[in-house]
């Protein structure tokens, strides 16, 4: 399952983007950044507050409930300020 | 029908205005050409914050920001009568007084072309995957720009 | 501060976007330049009327056109806290795909320059002194254009 | 008294611009408009509908009851269509 991170979320995990193997329980959005949460210090820091930490999957925002079945890219950052 | 570009270069305003009535005129098949009444342009620009701040460095998803405006731009042309769209945002460095985004919106008649541009620049303001890190006259990064909880009120408007 | 201009001659978007820039920046004493972060222009542009139009001729009372444009600048620098306003209304015979108006508005967030530009517009629209003659494909003149009832209505919104 | 006139005011007036004396009774620019009136064919045309020729006194719009001594030039045109 390819992550990719942008902006602070990038820079305190360390990486822009990742291949990773989550366990079958990881169901949805939130699971998902809720066990990269567990990953290590660096992760920590990042979803250090889950509910500001946006998603997307495929290039389309998501909510913490969207599923990841399938997804193909699934991407973490910040609230855009964009314009 | 919208013109959507991301791109680290720079914009001219009076070329994409041109783009786009020429497009609109183009467009206009029933009517004939020049059924475009008002044009309305919407430039953001970098700030310099009072001194503070003397460059801001754009971050973007690359093909999920060109996905993402061109489906703001879709629902704006669901929501009002355009006859011609186009929507440029920079990423990289940019330093006060250099320009950041364009929005170009024609129509008819004005309200459709205003109100089209400032539901676009609100969507692009909370939704566009852009992110900004300020870099501040001393040589410090300033961090990334928190973002403004009037910009997620302004999009909560056009609900 | 508003740079008002009555003319027979065409204008230029990009020129007077350039110039409101400029003297925002200049009149930035305190916290120096580039304290503009959004600039909004409108033009508005002869339509031809799916081909029944060959062109408008624009009659004005010369000397009101400018006080009068004034007056409604002033109020909107008063409205909103604006770093530049630029306001162009042609006169003569102007034909479909040229241009009749264009008003220009800076401030340092988009919500002030896109409402002072919209106020600027519903007021130009009613109280300016201009009328509109139509020059018909036909040879024949098609009258003057009788005011729109939501032109009123538009300007009522911001009493 | 200067009186101007604009639009189709003026093409159904015929003149761009005269000088008036009208008598000591015509007090605001609705007794104005109401003395030109009876003045020609010409000016009946012209203030047929009262109610829609605006005026303007000394290049500022004016209401009806406005008064008009004092007044260097009155303007008398239809609503306003620029923009």
């Amino acid at each position: 399952m390819k992550i990719v991170y942008f902006a602070w979320v990038r820079e305190r995990v360390g990486k822009t983007e990742e291949i990773v193997t989550p366990p079958d329980d990881v169901r949805t959005v939130a699971e998902l950044a809720g066990w990269l949460k567990g990953r290590g210090e660096e992760y920590a820091h990042a979803f250090a507050e889950p509910d500001i930490v946006r998603a997307a999957i495929d290039r389309r925002h998501v909510k913490p409930d969207a599923p990841i079945a399938g997804a193909g890219e699934i991407a973490f950052f910040p609230p855009m300020t964009g314009g | 029908m919208a013109d959507i570009r991301v791109q680290s270069a720079d914009f001219d305003v009076a070329a994409e205005v041109a783009a786009v009535q020429a497009g609109g005129d183009a467009g206009a098949r029933e009517t004939g050409p020049h059924d475009i009444g008002a044009i309305v342009t919407f430039t953001g620009v970098c700030r310099n914050d009072g001194g503070r701040l003397v460059a801001l460095e754009l971050e973007h998803y690359p093909g999920m920001a060109e996905e993402e405006i061109a489906r703001v731009a879709a629902e704006a042309e669901r929501r009002w009568p355009l006859k011609g769209l186009c929507v440029i945002h920079r990423y990289g460095l940019i330093r006060p007084g250099e320009n950041i985004v364009l929005v170009v919106t024609a129509s008819a008649h004005r309200q459709a072309a205003f109100e089209a541009a400032s539901f676009l620049m609100d969507y692009l303001k909370t939704r566009a995957p852009f992110w900004k890190k300020e870099h501040l006259a001393d040589g410090t990064s300033g961090g990334w720009v928190a973002p403004r909880q009037e910009d997620d009120e302004a999009t909560t408007r056009w609900d």
